[in-house]
């Protein structure tokens, strides 16, 4: 089931790249793709015991002499960061295939195998193969911003290579490092580690990864000048694969680091979400404003880790989860008022509500739960996260709680600049409200954070087995 | 009885989400009945689980009833769970009854707006999150609610987006609002590390084990969400901004129903703020204040919303005063009377400014009377039960709080002087505007408007007169449930919400107390008004030039430039200068940084790049060499 | 007797060698220099003679000394007065530096033989005389290490599609030949 | 039979490696510095024969064989080069070869 899961995007997208099929007939074949995964997805949760650890296992041997295999399998929470990918993936492709980008079979190959490689890194339980599929997602990744990306492609391109890659080096370090010393590189089989240093390689791939300030320098090009759907991905999915990282190799193999750090990783953390909720606030379009609320989201994430509590722990996959979803909303909505508009600068914008009210209400549902409206799972996930970090201290929940109002302030002033108020000078008359085709793209990610709001225990209680801790479940 | 509830809750959800998901494909006017019988079906609701308390004995009128588990994680864990019990039910009428009046009213007012649609959608989505908030069975889906009804009240105030002003009120009001939400968020998580439960009774036998200072901090948090939401000092400057809502919202939203959810906190939450007396004065403190405070800028506002508006500021800082003081029941009974008189007068003017072409100026109207003889009446009706004129409802309600006051102490008494000094205010504010808008001379714009309109249109259709009516006569009879001295109805329903606690209302005047209290209190209401005939009405006293007071009175006390200082402009200031000093340079400029260094770096090694073959293959050799020695060395 | 005429053998193999091999890199003329390699690895298949690599010091003889140097010759006949003599240029540090890391490299590898290796290299395995054969060879190219076999095929092969490749005449320079011919 | 034992071979080994090595870096004829390289590789063979002596087995030749087919290859694609640049009517001179040069 799990292989099943990683190759058959995989795949799909050398079909899709090997034959010669239009554009159109690539897109349609990745769109089903897309739902045969969310289908054999919703299957692995419907078969799946949620107060046992590791299960849905693949395993074989591969280098053996090295301890290296391919293992992969879910945990609880691996499964939901599973379905928050194969759900964002389908909403992409069938937003690209609405958008008809240009060489479809490359395109929509790209985004295939991005979302196979992603359903690899939640998976994999052995370092080495973490590391291969950490690196296969990030090289689509790459592509889709440099050729398909906007004016200034390449320089978002280049500073994302240039992040990315000293993240991985160190990782990659770290692993060596870690899985020799340890004489097996299988995360189930061994055990844990006091080493500092290779804490810290794995720490610096992951804070680069989420991103946690100060290591944000590639967020706002990268997720400004690619495409929308690439966006959606790269701020909803791909950004969790640093939550996995946190939780399944930082926080389970090297407690005592962990400890020792914890003052200082919170501390950036909140940092990273004051600091991000402030740029937010003041940020000139729809796009930056999405993209440093992530970043603030993330470090509140990060902050229910490392709070090193059921409650912060729980909550941090449940925020994870709600995030992906609103931020892949967010991301496309972006691309379909830039296709009617040309921008998303909010200087030019504005008015939008009049006239077109599937849009508006569309966009403000969404902004309404972005900025984590009592009710709303986003604020679910905080509100765990917030009482789990309280007792780490209880500044940081008064931080975070000060982020709530932050967040309000920037997500207000994104939907007053995006809908109210009058038309802006770019908003023609006739641009219309969103067609059927679009609302179709948007509404299942909608319906799936209303569906998580009335009932956000669904995640948040089948994260993690009830007993202990996570070693335990091992 | 359950079923009651629930029907009550999901009535009015049912009704927007069909609203809002059916869309173009019902006419404006369907929405609109849609949404009315969702809120008329939510009072039925309500009337049966009252009913269903009813014939209970006083000790089994507490039912909780969970649907599922809403959050949990490790020994967390929350139902989505509705509480009935009198309080709740009381509010549950309340809200359903005067919102179902107050929606029925909106279908005239808001007739041919363009999008009516979602203004119903929006209506029903406060009456579910307003009944989300009372009802809820553990502090979490009452923060929950309190939160969504933020929301309701930001989507409303800024209904007419197209209008600055609405757009930043709604904005203002909802970052406010949210101030509050983390607070009592705040206060939560105390709650959650110290006793491990949001649920009601657990967490009040809990907060006795916790030091003082960590209850304090708990009843601050609530304190500070309940300020916010009721808009009292030094949360208030929202509301009056709020007024740029329609009417018939500000008549449910900011009269009614939400801004009086802060006193329904505390009496609910009344446990915990009877470990923390000390934030219980605070509380009943603040609402002193903000009565004064709101009742003298009253006196020189022009808008006919902005007066009634910080009139509820002051009404609601009498409740405040009466909950704070541990006068649970008088608080409540407030606040039921309240919401009759003060949900009466919103419409009324809603009438007017209806009838007016929606303005709102009070210097442009006068001598309506002639015009609107009938909402003349109601106004002055609800008038009269706001200054507190017997036997009108705000009498009983209003009296019976100063009583308690005057009974509890010397700090009690302090109160209770400002209570008497904020009825004379009342008076004079609300006659003020009475006088200015019904008598004397048509002004220019009304007697326009009159000939213009013809008489066919008289004072409005029905589904807005009809409501109008049956408030007015809600508040005639509104307070005659409790008669201090006499009967008590009100007081002994509410008392098994502590049941097994102390009494409800911890304090109890004494008759002599009653008796003084409602002489001074209804004197000086009468005087209020005498002083508002002889400046407003017939004019032979002149209003006091005093310009500072004046000034300070319009820009009400200077709280919103303050805030602007202090909060707005820092974070306006910090972004900016995260972005420029920080992102900029170094985030940013570590990049280029980076790539400069790569390209010089790249420049430099090129040289070593002689290009003759040798130099390759003498690196090499010189390598292997190198190598050899270490390898031997190491060995 | 036998140990001596061995000696005798080992001794002026290795010299005809070294002798050899530093006359391949100072003859001026590079068809002198062919030859000298030549003589060199015909001494050098001696020396695999005496270390009992009979199979490997014949290929040497007929693959090597034979057809690669005979091909070598050709190349030379056909460029080699168009080829350089001289050392190469540069600034002088780089040839200096050529010299001391060879010498670098040969003294490394004596003081490891001396101080690392010496007595193990002493006792060599008694071998039978089948050691070195054709047929032990074969066998193990065909059996233990056939992968090795097979991509020594390949290699070239590949080498031989490269020269082909390198060899052919591209269109354009036919023109730019007949152009100048012309002219 | 018993001659010099493995160490001369060694040495005889390393002195060829080394007069191949200066012959490599000297030379300033492209085909001079293909035969040094020869020279280089056979004395690596010249070493790998000598240890599987020592050690009775049979690896080390193997090894020698590939090398030599390795060698034979390298002939042919540097001839193969040399015969190109000459037909491209450049200098048969590795000091003017320099593109490269960065």
């Amino acid at each position: 089931m799990t292989t099943t899961l990683i190759v058959l995007p995989l795949a799909a997208a050398l079909v899709v790249w090997l034959l010669p099929v239009s554009g159109r007939a690539a897109g349609a074949l990745a769109l089903l793709t897309a739902f045969v995964e969310v289908a054999l997805w919703g299957l692995a949760v419907a078969g799946f015991d949620f107060d046992q650890g590791l299960q849905l296992q693949n395993r074989q041997s591969w280098f053996s002499d090295l301890g290296v295999s391919y293992h992969v399998g879910f945990f609880g929470y691996s499964l939901w960061l599973a379905g928050l990918t194969v759900v964002v993936s389908a909403a992409a492709i069938g937003y690209a295939l609405w958008a008809n980008r240009e060489r479809g079979r490359a395109y929509h190959g790209l985004l295939l195998f991005l979302m196979g490689s992603i359903v690899g890194v939640f998976t994999a339980q052995d370092l080495l193969l973490f590391y291969v599929f950490f690196e296969a997602m990030l090289i689509p990744i790459y592509v889709l911003i440099g050729v398909w990306g906007g004016p200034r492609r390449v320089r978002a391109t280049v500073t994302f290579v240039i992040y990315t890659m000293a993240g991985s080096l160190l990782m990659l370090a770290a692993i060596v490092v870690f899985g020799l010393s340890q004489g097996t590189f299988s995360l189930v089989d061994s055990g844990t580690s006091a080493n500092e240093w290779v804490f810290l390689g794995f720490l610096a791939a992951f804070a680069i990864k989420a991103p946690i300030f100060p290591f944000h320098g590639w967020l706002v090009d990268a997720y400004r000048e690619s495409p929308p759907e690439v966006a959606a991905i790269l701020s909803g999915v791909v950004s969790k694969a640093a939550v996995y990282g946190l939780v399944r190799i930082v926080l389970a193999k090297f407690p005592e680091p962990v400890d020792d750090f914890q003052f200082a990783i919170l501390a950036f953390a909140a940092i990273g979400l004051l600091y991000g909720s402030l740029l937010a606030f003041r940020a000139p379009d729809l796009r930056s404003v999405t993209a440093y609320s992530s970043m603030a989201q993330m470090g509140l994430i990060v902050l229910g880790l490392f709070s090193l509590t059921d409650l912060g722990r729980n909550g941090a996959i449940l925020q994870s989860v709600a995030h992906g979803l609103v931020s892949a909303t967010l991301f496309l909505l972006a691309g379909m008022v830039e296709t009617r508009a040309g921008t998303s600068a909010f200087s030019v914008l504005g008015g939008m509500a009049r006239g077109r009210p599937v849009l508006s209400t569309v966009l403000m549902t969404t902004g309404i739960i972005a900025l984590a409206v009592p009710g709303s799972v986003a604020f679910a996930g905080e509100f765990l996260i917030l009482a789990g970090v309280y007792d780490a201290g209880w500044g940081w929940a008064a931080v975070g709680a000060g982020a709530i109002v932050l967040a309000a302030m920037y997500m207000l002033r994104l939907i007053s600049a995006v809908l109210h108020l009058a038309r802006g000078e770019d908003v023609r008359e006739e641009a219309t409200d969103l067609r059927p085709l679009e609302l179709a793209l948007v509404v299942p990610l909608l319906a799936a954070l209303l569906f998580l709001s009335a009932w956000p225990a669904s995640i948040s209680e089948r994260s993690f087995p009830k007993i202990d801790t996570i070693e335990a479940a091992e | 009885m359950i079923a009651g509830a629930w029907l009550c809750l999901l009535a009015p959800l049912g009704g927007a989400l069909a609203i809002t998901l059916l869309g173009e494909s019902i006419s404006r006017r369907t929405a609109a009945w849609l949404s009315t019988l969702s809120v008329f079906t939510a009072f039925a609701g309500a009337v049966a689980s009252f009913a269903g308390l009813l014939g209970r004995g006083h000790e089994e009128r507490e039912q909780v009833t969970t649907a599922w588990t809403w959050l949990a994680a490790g020994d967390f864990d929350v139902g989505l769970s509705l509480l009935v019990d009198p309080l709740s039910v009381t509010m549950m009428l309340i809200v359903s009854g005067v919102g179902g009046l107050i929606v029925l009213y909106s279908i005239g007012y808001m007739d041919g707006d363009r999008e009516e649609r979602r203004y119903f959608a929006y209506m029903s989505l406060f009456v579910f999150s307003m009944l989300l908030l009372v009802q809820g069975g553990n502090f979490l889906l009452l923060l929950v609610g309190w939160g969504l009804v933020g929301l309701a009240s930001y989507l409303l105030i800024g209904f007419w987006h197209e209008r600055p002003q609405a757009v930043a009120a709604a904005k203002k009001a909802f970052v406010m609002n949210a101030f509050g939400d983390a607070t009592m968020a705040l206060a939560f998580f105390v709650l959650i590390s110290q006793t491990g439960t949001l649920d009601f009774e657990q967490a009040f036998e809990g907060a006795g084990g916790m030091s003082q200072t960590l209850v304090n901090l708990v009843a601050l948090g609530l304190l500070g969400g309940a300020v916010a939401k009721s808009a009292q000092i030094p949360l208030q400057t929202w509301l009056p901004d709020a007024m740029e809502g329609p009417t018939p919202v500000s008549a449910l939203i900011h009269a009614a129903t939400m801004v009086t959810a802060g006193v329904y906190l505390i009496v609910r939450a009344h446990p915990i703020f009877e470990l923390a007396p000390s934030i219980a004065d605070l509380a009943a403190g603040l609402g002193a204040i903000t009565l004064l405070v709101a009742g003298l800028v009253a006196l020189v506002q022009t808008d006919i919303k902005r007066v009634i508006a910080y009139s509820t500021m002051s009404q609601i800082g009498y409740m405040f005063l009466g909950a704070g003081l541990g006068a649970y029941g008088n608080g409540m009974f407030h606040l039921l009377t309240h919401a009759f008189f003060k949900a009466l007068l919103f419409l009324a003017a809603g009438l007017v400014i209806h009838h007016l072409a929606n303005e709102q100026d009070i210097r442009k109207m006068g001598g309506l009377r002639r015009a609107m003889p009938r909402t003349y009446v109601a106004f002055l009706i609800g008038s009269l039960a706001l200054v507190g004129i017997p036997p009108l409802s705000g009498f009983f309600s209003k009296d019976s709080i100063l009583a308690s006051a005057l009974a509890s102490g010397g700090y009690g008494q302090l109160l209770f002087a400002a209570g008497l000094a904020g009825a004379l205010l009342t008076g004079i504010y609300t006659f003020r505007l009475l006088f200015l808008v019904f008598l004397g001379e048509p002004s220019p714009l009304v007697r326009e408007r009159d000939h213009g309109h013809g008489h066919g249109h008289g004072e409005g259709p029905w589904t807005m007169t009809m409501p109008v009516a049956a408030l007015t006569v809600l508040a005639v009879v509104g307070g005659w449930i409790q008669i201090a001295g006499i009967w008590h109805p009100f007081g002994e329903w509410l008392d098994p919400i502590a049941v097994g606690r102390e009494h409800l209302a911890l304090v109890e005047p004494s008759v002599t107390q009653d008796y003084v209290t409602s002489v001074l209190a209804v004197g000086l209401g009468v005087a209020g008004i005498a002083v508002a005939w002889m400046l407003y009405g017939s004019r032979k006293w002149t209003v006091p030039r005093l310009a500072a007071t004046q000034r300070t009175l319009e820009h009400k006390f200077w709280f919103d430039e303050l805030y602007d200082l202090v909060f707005f402009k820092p974070a306006v200031l910090v972004s900016g200068l995260f972005r420029r000093g920080v992102e900029e340079p170094l985030i940013g400029g570590s990049i280029a940084g980076v790539t400069f260094g790569a390209r010089e770096a790249g420049g430099a090694l090129g040289e070593a790049q002689t290009g003759y073959l040798r130099t390759y293959a003498l690196a090499i050799a010189g390598a292997v060499a190198v190598l050899v020695v270490v390898f031997i060395t190491v060995q | 007797m036998g140990n001596v005429l061995v000696w005798a053998i080992w001794i002026l193999a290795a010299g005809g060698c070294l002798v050899s091999g530093l006359a391949v890199i100072t003859f001026t003329n590079p068809f002198y220099s062919a030859l000298a390699l030549i003589g060199n690895l015909g001494s050098l298949a001696v020396l695999f003679l005496l270390a009992s690599a009979e199979f490997l010091a014949a290929a040497q003889v007929l693959v090597y000394a034979g057809a690669v140097m005979v091909m070598f010759l050709f190349v030379i006949a056909y460029l080699g007065d168009r080829s350089p003599g001289s050392l190469a240029g540069g600034p002088s540090w780089i040839s200096l530096a050529a010299i001391v890391a060879a010498a670098a490299l040969l003294i490394e590898v004596v003081v490891v033989i001396g101080l690392k290796a010496g007595d193990g290299l002493a006792d060599e395995a008694t071998v039978e005389r089948a050691f070195g054969s054709p047929e032990e060879i074969g066998r193990l190219f065909l059996t233990d290490h056939l992968l090795a076999f097979e991509i020594t095929s390949i290699v070239l092969l590949i080498a031989a599609v490269g020269g082909v490749v390198l060899g052919t005449r591209s269109r354009a320079e036919d023109e730019e030949e007949l152009a100048r011919a012309r002219a | 039979m018993h001659g010099p034992d493995i160490s001369w071979y060694l040495v005889v080994s390393a002195i060829l490696f080394s007069i191949g090595t200066a012959g490599v870096l000297l030379r300033r004829s492209p085909l001079i510095v293909l035969l040094s390289l020869e020279i280089m590789l056979n004395s690596a063979n010249l070493a790998l024969i000598a240890f599987a002596r020592l050690h009775g087995g049979h690896d080390g030749q193997i090894f020698a064989l590939a090398v030599m087919a390795v060698a034979a290859s390298e002939v042919v694609v540097g001839l193969g080069l040399i015969v190109a640049i000459a037909r491209k009517r450049l200098d048969l001179d590795v000091d003017r070869l320099r593109v490269l040069r960065g």
